[in-house]
């Protein structure tokens, strides 16, 4: 692998860091959905890079995948879904976005710390990529549980799939199975999801997962 | 014969995987309940081969003394559960709560649970074993959500969503053991191998192993549910069917210790590296006394026991993480017969449930009075889940916390500890439960008590007599295990 | 031929003792009347109500149990029993040996038994009171009693009556605190037991202060002169005992001629003569006790017998 | 050859208990389970004495049964056999009565098929030579005693006796895992024989001891470990009761003897500090709360605890001679404490055994409601004396011979270098002392309200006499009572192979001494005669009954009671058991059990009644227990409400739970 291929490689996975820090910031829900967009693309863009520069051409399937469906189907699904529930176009963070912003940078730091100085038996460009792939799992972690809106939960989700994806085309000769397995169970977490929005809809006026968890009829919570 | 035994895998997995398909195409819930119990008998049949003769581990699948114990476990607790499932699951019907078409749905979902398990277990690839926990996982948020009311829906969404950043986490795990795994196997799906990866792991990168570990260990620790990351397991056993509950708590959580202790293995190989066995210890006592405190206010059954699952795997957890012969045999002990135990518990738990009508503790009581057959077994299964003797769980906590207490007494003391609060809360309820004025219906249940008692004479048995193959087979194990 | 000798010298001592009971409890009576000034009984009249008691046909409560008509036997037997085993003229009797001190204690603990269960037996409450607080003072003075016990067989090693006495008599024991602090315990616990003010008042029938006239209080005629008895051959044991054990001087040793149980003999009267004037000096000169104070009365004597038993050992080791 | 019959004795007893459950419904049943168990109580009970007084060498056995690669071990030595005589004495005792008594019991079916499993797993515990089978055992007994004590589950407050019951037996038996696993070591070495030829290191053996003591010193009843044994004695049925107080606490004293004795190698002399303050606290405390108790079976548990003390008491003393090689006197408090073991077995049966018939004939435990019962069950009652004037230590019965004996090794504590001991050993021997004597309390007390004065309730005037299997089993224990006070030498004699084995020496021979005296170290130092004592008190009974009713008069006149010219026939005026109480209430139970008395009178000219409370706590329970309890509930109240989390608050555990983990490996490296 030769010096350009590698920044370039670095450059589009820190490219996804950064739309993940850019997640974080966003306080309105189609801005965000637009966000998670370019987020996808951006994880298209660095699959395709990987597949390029390691001559796996299965790989552009994966990035294809991530460009079409998670780039354009998800964000329009979700879009329509937020318009037809009438769901708050504004997300409700718990904690000021300032902190959440603060609390990201913290998690690169660690993400950064725990895997860079260690590692030295590991090839330089896997190692790199599993930090920034940390660090968007850790940061789609931190969105899921600084939002209390379900489609900002399931963002969030996803853009942990998007930080695995990173890291497992990031691997040298990762065979295949892990590429399908992956977009195999985003396509059935998303189903399944759907079909609990549906339900949800059924019985709820909104998706919000706080409101679903206040209607518990666990009698234990009031003694 | 051999022949059988070296494809003894193919049908291990065929079997559940036909009989899905064929149950997701039959009406009728009789015929299909019956279909279930023959193919979980098949597969039962099928397991036992394995003690036979074993195939060569191949790309994909591996039989060793570590998952035959698992399949085997597996398979007969999915056989006696499939047993139990088809006498109550028509009581579900009449009253209700499950139409024909989900009762359809339930049997095919039974089935590719097993598969996913059986699957799971038997994988020698970490990549598709992760896959197939996937797998049983996903059924499973299914079979919990089974009721569509308010507090199964929410159960299964609080399953499903917890499992899956868990599993999510548990993939990052995987994917950095393999970056670790190829720079010394080399790229492609011999580093993904658990022969290799126990094979080079002296060579792998310890630093990156760590990581892996620990996200391993949060991962399918989730599924384990072990504290912290265990949120999603007293709701998921308390509204999902009852058999499922009895198959989460005997079966699922048994798979994804299965996958920890792998990698636990890998771990053990490599001198440099943290030593797992301290998370493992934490997590483990971190579970039991979370969980042992939080048996006392459960106003529901099934939630009880569930949160003595949670304790029992923290138990179960801490004594592999000790490690040690005599700590890794009575891990392994305890599993079994947290199993076994645990399942009797929950087939009693639904017959209790289907006779009241409820499953609020409080509206439970006198069970020995009107139902002495009923009442007496469940007190025996309390009995022996709460570690009492002569029953197995009691010969696993004898080894655990006297070897334990010899080596580092300053672990055997919460140990003790949370042993002894949560002996406290079960026995509670159980006086409750099982004793005093009898309160609620005295109806009949129609299902069977036949895999109650078998779970529990088996219980009953190992307490008082473990055969010398099985502890040799234990012995070798644990030995692996390291 | 010895062995006859022998059990002729304890049946005198066991006769002995029963004989001079009365007499002992009827000095006291005496000397009390005349040290303030009544004329008092003469000393025999304690003989005079026992036969008279004895003769008369006893009227037993309706409701009473034979254990009410056994106790008074029993306890009759227990205590003359333990005083035949108390030297009183003579050591190292022939039965002396089958019981030590502390079997001589737990006797009397036996006659104390069926006493308070007599007290209850007829179910009146002044019985219950006086069966109540008998139990309790004994619950105190026995302890006392064990300690001034040790206290003893720390100094002497034994607690047989006879080597005790022995040792006492001889030369090598000298002057010690902790036998001066078990004497004034033994005393103590001696008044309590014999219900002697001012823990009790053997005159008095005043239902609130009773103890030990409460519980026989149901008790006439030959039953009440057993009790009587009893209880003046109690007085006697006391008297002995302390005899025996702090001024043991003139009594006969074991195997000794005529002439020294002679000796021991008019030595031994004048020992019980000397306790029946103390014992009335004693009670005219002070007040009974309110009942609730028994116990620091006797918690005291507890006390002194344990700090003798320490003295005893810090003595022992210089 | 008796450890052969003893095994098979059990397994017999488990097939009982099996039959047991079988026949529950017929009137088979009960004959068949309780006759069975005597006939094989009696067969171990012959296997037992003839291992210990033929002084067989000791004999093993293995089993293929229990923890595989070590097997079920058994061995039968003096001590074994002792206590498997003492054990099946006490249930062949108990399996007679309860073929008269088990007719009043309700609910056969929760008795039957555990009665033989309990007798089984007390048999068992003294067999085990091996942890895994000694605690497999041990716990067995406390399960099936537990579904006893659950027999009669609908009356109030035996749920609680029983869950207090298990989760201190629970408690106990992992205080005693901890020690045997320290014992054994990391290697698992379980077995009796690996344990013993081990050298522990000083720090192990003190911790052994500790955890030992809380482990049977919570079974046997040692305060401040007693509160179950109160609560879950009286409640089982009352052969029960006799078989868990008077036999269930002795397996435990042998549980302490087993280990401290012989698996732990020589004593430290401090150790027998810690059991002798915990014995004669024990013991007094015991008494105390025996005498503020009414019910009738209650004060016979509490009972049991201050003979539970009173063991300790010697085994202490053993422990302290034996720490200073002074092997003969640690012999005599040795005898002294199994002489009391023995004995305690013998009259606490024989009193349950008349409190369970005084319940089944009244269904009254309350003495508050007794009364007059020595007229409506003259048998029950005599046979009740003896065995009260036995516990409260009066020759010439049993239970005086043992205290005198350990009396006998307190005066013996002078020769004891370590200063703390020979302070300490008066004092206990004072607190023994005052045991006695507050034993002789509580049962004039016991004996005087239940069973003297005038019925205080329509039951207790309408009781029967009891059946003649349950007499037969009471009349047995109490001739045994005498028999042993009687004739002690025989007794100390026979159990020398027991105490040669601990002790490393023997008391004298007691057969050569002339008339049966029994002398402990030598004649000049002191002696007891049971014989004598009890034939002098006989004939000096006898002497004067004849005497006064040959030379005066023989006949009595029955008339109206005196009471100084108030009498009240209205039975609520006789003394109460509270009233007889009070004045020790006044004198100890300020401190004891912070008692307050609270006078409510009334002035002249106000008619309203004047009333009177005195309240009592159990300090122990309030200090130790509930708090205990009560934190508990704080940790399960505080985290509760983490079952009702929302998703989001989960997913931040495990967030959270996940930067915990890196941060640690980050500073780890």
């Amino acid at each position: 692998m030769g010096k350009i291929e590698f920044d370039i490689a670095h450059l589009v996975a820190g490219g996804l860091v950064l739309v993940s820090l850019l997640l974080l910031y966003q306080d309105r829900m189609f801005a965000l959905l637009r966000f998670f967009a370019g987020h996808a693309v951006v994880l298209s863009l660095a699959v395709a890079w990987q597949a390029l520069i390691q001559d796996k051409p299965e790989l552009y399937i994966t990035a294809a995948i991530a460009l079409a469906f998670k780039g354009v189907v998800i964000p329009l699904a979700l879009y329509r879904i937020v318009v037809r529930l009438g769901i708050h176009r504004e997300l409700e963070p718990v904690v000021g976005v300032g902190l959440t912003m603060l609390a990201g940078i913290g998690l690169i730091g660690l993400a950064l710390v725990v895997i860079l100085p260690l590692t030295s038996a590991a090839d330089p460009y896997a190692r790199e990529d599993l930090a920034f792939a940390l660090s968007v799992v850790l940061l789609g972690l931190l969105m899921m549980i600084t939002r209390r809106n379900a489609v900002s939960q399931v963002v969030g989700f996803m853009s942990i799939e998007n930080g695995l994806i990173l890291a497992a085309t990031g691997a040298k000769g990762m065979p295949l199975v892990v590429e399908i397995s992956v977009a195999f169970s985003i396509l059935i977490a998303f189903i399944v999801i759907g079909i609990f929005l549906f339900r949800i809809r059924e019985r709820f006026d909104t998706v919000d997962v706080g409101a679903l968890d206040s209607a518990r009829a666990e009698g234990e919570r009031r003694r | 014969m051999s022949w059988f035994s070296l494809h003894a895998p193919a049908f291990i997995l065929g079997i559940p995987a036909a009989a899905a398909a064929l149950l997701a195409l039959m009406p009728g819930y009789r015929v299909t309940a019956r279909i279930n119990v023959a193919a979980s008998g098949l597969t039962l049949l099928a397991a036992l081969a394995l003690l036979g003769e074993r195939p060569a581990p191949g790309h994909f699948l591996l039989v060793d003394d570590l998952n035959v114990v698992f399949v085997l476990l597996n398979a007969f607790v999915g056989f006696t559960t499939s047993w139990f499932s088809a006498s109550y699951i028509g009581h579900e019907l009449e009253t209700g709560r499950l139409t024909p078409l989900y009762l359809r749905f339930y049997h095919a979902m039974y089935q590719v649970m097993m598969f996913g398990m059986n699957l799971a277990l038997l994988a020698n690839n970490i990549g598709l074993m992760w896959v197939a926990i996937e797998l049983a996982t996903l059924t499973t948020v299914m079979m919990v959500g089974i009721y569509r009311t308010h507090e199964a829906l929410e159960a299964a969404w609080k399953y499903f969503i917890l499992g899956s950043v868990g599993i999510a986490l548990a993939l990052f795990g995987t994917i950095i053991v393999y970056v670790v795994a190829q720079v010394a196997i080399g790229p492609g799906l011999d580093a993904m191998a658990w022969t290799n990866l126990v094979q080079y792991g002296g060579r792998f990168d310890p630093a990156l192993l760590n990581l892996a570990f620990v996200f391993l260990l949060l991962g399918y620790g989730t599924k384990v549910g072990l504290a912290p990351v265990h949120a999603w397991l007293p709701d998921a056993h308390a509204e999902g069917p009852t058999p499922i509950s009895a198959v989460l708590s005997g079966l699922l959580l048994n798979v994804a210790l299965h996958a920890v202790l792998r990698f636990k293995m890998v771990m053990s190989t490599n001198a440099g590296v943290l030593a797992p066995g301290p998370m493992m210890i934490t997590m483990g006592l971190v579970s039991l006394i979370f969980a042992a405190f939080m048996l006392y206010r459960r106003r529901d059954i099934k939630r009880m026991f569930a949160y003595s699952s949670i304790e029992h795997m923290g138990i179960i957890t801490f004594a592999f993480g000790m490690g040690g012969p005599l700590a890794n045999f009575a891990g392994l002990l305890h599993m079994t017969m947290h199993s076994l135990t645990k399942s009797a518990i929950f087939f009693a738990v639904g017959h209790v449930a289907q006779i009241k009508g409820t499953q609020r503790i409080a509206e439970i009581k006198g069970l020995t009075v009107t139902h002495p057959v009923l009442g007496w077994g469940l007190v025996l299964g309390v009995v022996a889940i709460a570690g009492l003797p002569p029953l197995g769980i009691f010969m696993s906590e004898f080894l655990l916390v006297s070897s334990t207490f010899a080596r580092d007494p300053l672990l055997a003391i919460p140990l003790v500890f949370g042993i002894l609060v949560a002996f406290g809360a079960l026995l509670l309820r159980l006086n409750s439960i099982a004793f005093g004025e009898p309160v609620g219906s005295t109806a009949r249940s129609d299902a069977s008590y036949v895999p109650m008692f078998a779970h529990l004479a088996l219980v009953l048995a190992a307490g008082l007599y473990l055969p010398a193959p099985l502890v040799e087979w234990f012995e070798n194990v644990a030995k692996v295990l390291g | 031929m010895a062995l006859i000798g022998e059990l002729v010298v304890q049946g005198v001592q066991m006769t002995l003792v029963l004989l001079l009971a009365p007499l002992l409890t009827g000095i006291v009576r005496t000397l009390k009347s005349r040290a303030i000034g009544k004329a008092g009984p003469p000393p025999l009249q304690p003989y005079r109500e026992l036969l008279r008691l004895i003769r008369k046909e006893p009227v037993v409560a309706e409701g009473a149990s034979w254990l009410f008509r056994a106790a008074p036997y029993l306890i009759f037997a227990g205590i003359w029993v333990a005083a035949a085993l108390v030297p009183t003229f003579a050591s190292g009797l022939l039965f002396s040996w089958s019981a030590d001190l502390i079997a001589i204690v737990a006797l009397l603990g036996s006659a104390r038994f069926f006493l308070a269960l007599a007290g209850l037996d007829v179910g009146t409450s002044f019985g219950g009171i006086g069966s109540s607080r008998e139990m309790m003072i004994a619950s105190l003075a026995e302890p006392a009693t064990i300690m001034i016990v040790f206290t003893i067989a720390l100094i002497v090693g034994s607690t047989q009556l006879s080597s005790i006495s022995a040792y006492t008599a001889s030369e090598e024991i000298g002057l010690r605190v902790s036998l001066a602090l078990s004497l004034v315990a033994l005393l103590m616990v001696a008044i309590a037991e014999n219900g002697r003010i001012p823990i009790d008042n053997p005159a008095t029938h005043l239902e609130l202060t009773m103890v030990h006239e409460a519980m026989v209080l149901e008790y006439s005629g030959r039953h009440l002169a057993l009790i009587e008895l009893a209880a003046s051959l109690k007085l006697v044991l006391y008297v002995s005992l302390i005899a025996c054990i702090f001024v043991p001087w003139g009594m006969a040793p074991p195997g000794a001629g005529l002439g020294a149980y002679a000796v021991g003999l008019a030595s031994y009267l004048g020992k019980l003569l000397a306790g029946g004037v103390v014992l009335a000096l004693f009670e005219m000169s002070i007040a009974k006790m309110r009942v609730f104070r028994y116990a620091e009365f006797l918690g005291a004597a507890l006390m002194l017998g344990l700090l003798g038993t320490l003295l005893a050992f810090v003595s022992r080791s210089l | 050859m008796p450890l052969t019959v003893a095994l098979y004795g059990v397994l017999g007893l488990a097939i009982v208990a099996v039959a047991g459950a079988v026949t529950q419904r017929g009137a088979l049943g009960r004959p068949l389970v309780y006759g069975l168990s005597a006939a094989i109580s009696a067969t171990l009970l012959a296997a037992g004495l003839d291992a210990l007084l033929g002084a067989l060498a000791p004999e093993t056995a293995t089993l293929p049964l229990g923890l595989p690669w070590l097997g079920a071990r058994f061995r039968l030595d003096a001590l074994s056999a002792l206590f498997l005589a003492v054990v099946n004495l006490g249930a062949l005792a108990a399996s007679l009565y309860a073929v008269g008594y088990g007719r009043h019991e309700h609910e056969p079916a929760r008795v039957l098929p555990f009665y033989p499993a309990f007798l089984a797993g007390m048999n068992l515990v003294v067999l085990a030579a091996d942890a895994f089978t000694f605690l497999l055992s041990w716990e067995t007994m406390s399960l099936a005693s537990w579904a006893l004590v659950m027999a009669h589950h609908r009356e109030e407050g035996n749920a609680r006796a029983g869950y207090v019951y298990l989760v201190m037996a629970s408690f106990g038996t992992l205080a005693l895992l901890l020690a045997f696993g320290l014992l054994a070591g990391a290697e698992g070495g379980y077995a009796f024989d690996g344990i013993r030829n081990v050298e522990h290191a000083p720090a192990v053996k003190a911790l052994v001891l500790i955890l030992v003591l809380v482990g049977a010193g919570s079974k046997a009843g040692l305060v401040p470990l007693h509160a179950w044994l109160p609560l879950a004695h009286p409640a089982a049925p009352s052969h029960v009761s006799a078989l868990m107080s008077g036999v269930m606490t002795k397996v435990a004293v042998y549980g302490f003897v087993r280990i401290v004795f012989d698996l732990l190698g020589p004593p430290v002399w401090w150790w027998s500090v810690v059991v002798l303050l915990l014995g004669g606290v024990t013991a007094v405390l015991g008494l105390l709360y025996a005498l503020m108790e009414r019910d009738l079976k209650r004060l016979l548990a509490y009972s049991t605890v201050e003979n539970v003390g009173i063991v300790f008491i010697g085994l202490g003393l053993a422990l302290a001679f034996r720490a200073n090689k002074l092997d003969w006197a640690a012999a005599l408090a040795l005898t002294a404490a199994l002489f009391h073991v023995l004995n305690h077995t013998l009259f606490k049966s024989l009193l349950f055994f008349g409190a369970g018939a005084v319940l089944a004939a009244t269904g009254q435990r309350n003495m508050e409601r007794l009364g007059g019962l020595i007229h409506r069950m003259p048998k029950t009652a005599l046979a009740f004396l003896v065995g009260a004037a036995a516990i409260s230590a009066l020759p010439p019965l049993n239970g005086f011979v043992s205290e005198w004996l350990t009396f006998q090794a307190v005066l013996v504590s002078p020769q004891l270098p370590q200063w703390g001991l020979k302070f300490l050993v008066p004092a206990v021997g004072a607190m023994l002392a005052l045991s006695a004597a507050l034993a002789a309390t509580c049962f004039v007390r016991a004996f005087g309200i239940a069973f003297l004065g005038r019925p205080r309730s329509p039951e207790a005037a309408g009781a029967t006499e009891t059946d003649r299997w349950s007499l037969g089993a009471m009349f047995a224990f109490a001739a045994l009572c005498v028999l042993a006070g009687v004739l002690p030498g025989h007794v100390i004699d026979a159990l020398s192979p027991a105490v040669v084995s601990l002790a490393g020496a023997r008391m004298p021979v007691q057969a050569e001494v002339p008339w049966w005296s029994i002398v402990p170290i030598a004649e000049s130092r002191s002696s007891y005669n049971g014989l004598l004592v009890f034939a002098f008190s006989a004939i000096s009974g006898l002497l004067a009954a004849a005497l006064i009713r040959g030379f005066a008069t023989r006949r009595f006149r029955r008339a109206p009671a005196w009471d100084c010219g108030f009498p009240d026939p209205r039975p609520e005026t006789q003394y109460t058991a509270d009233s007889f109480a009070q004045p020790i209430r006044r004198v100890f139970g300020t401190h004891v059990f912070a008692a307050r008395e609270r006078v409510d009178m009334p002035a002249p000219g106000d008619t309203r009644p004047g009333r009177f409370r005195a309240r009592v706590h159990d300090l122990v329970w309030d200090r130790v227990y509930a708090p205990v309890a009560k934190a508990v509930e704080y940790g399960a109240r505080r985290l509760n409400p983490l079952q009702a989390l929302t998703i989001r608050r989960y997913l931040s555990l495990v967030f959270f739970s996940l930067i915990l983990m890196l941060a640690v490996l980050a500073i780890w490296r």
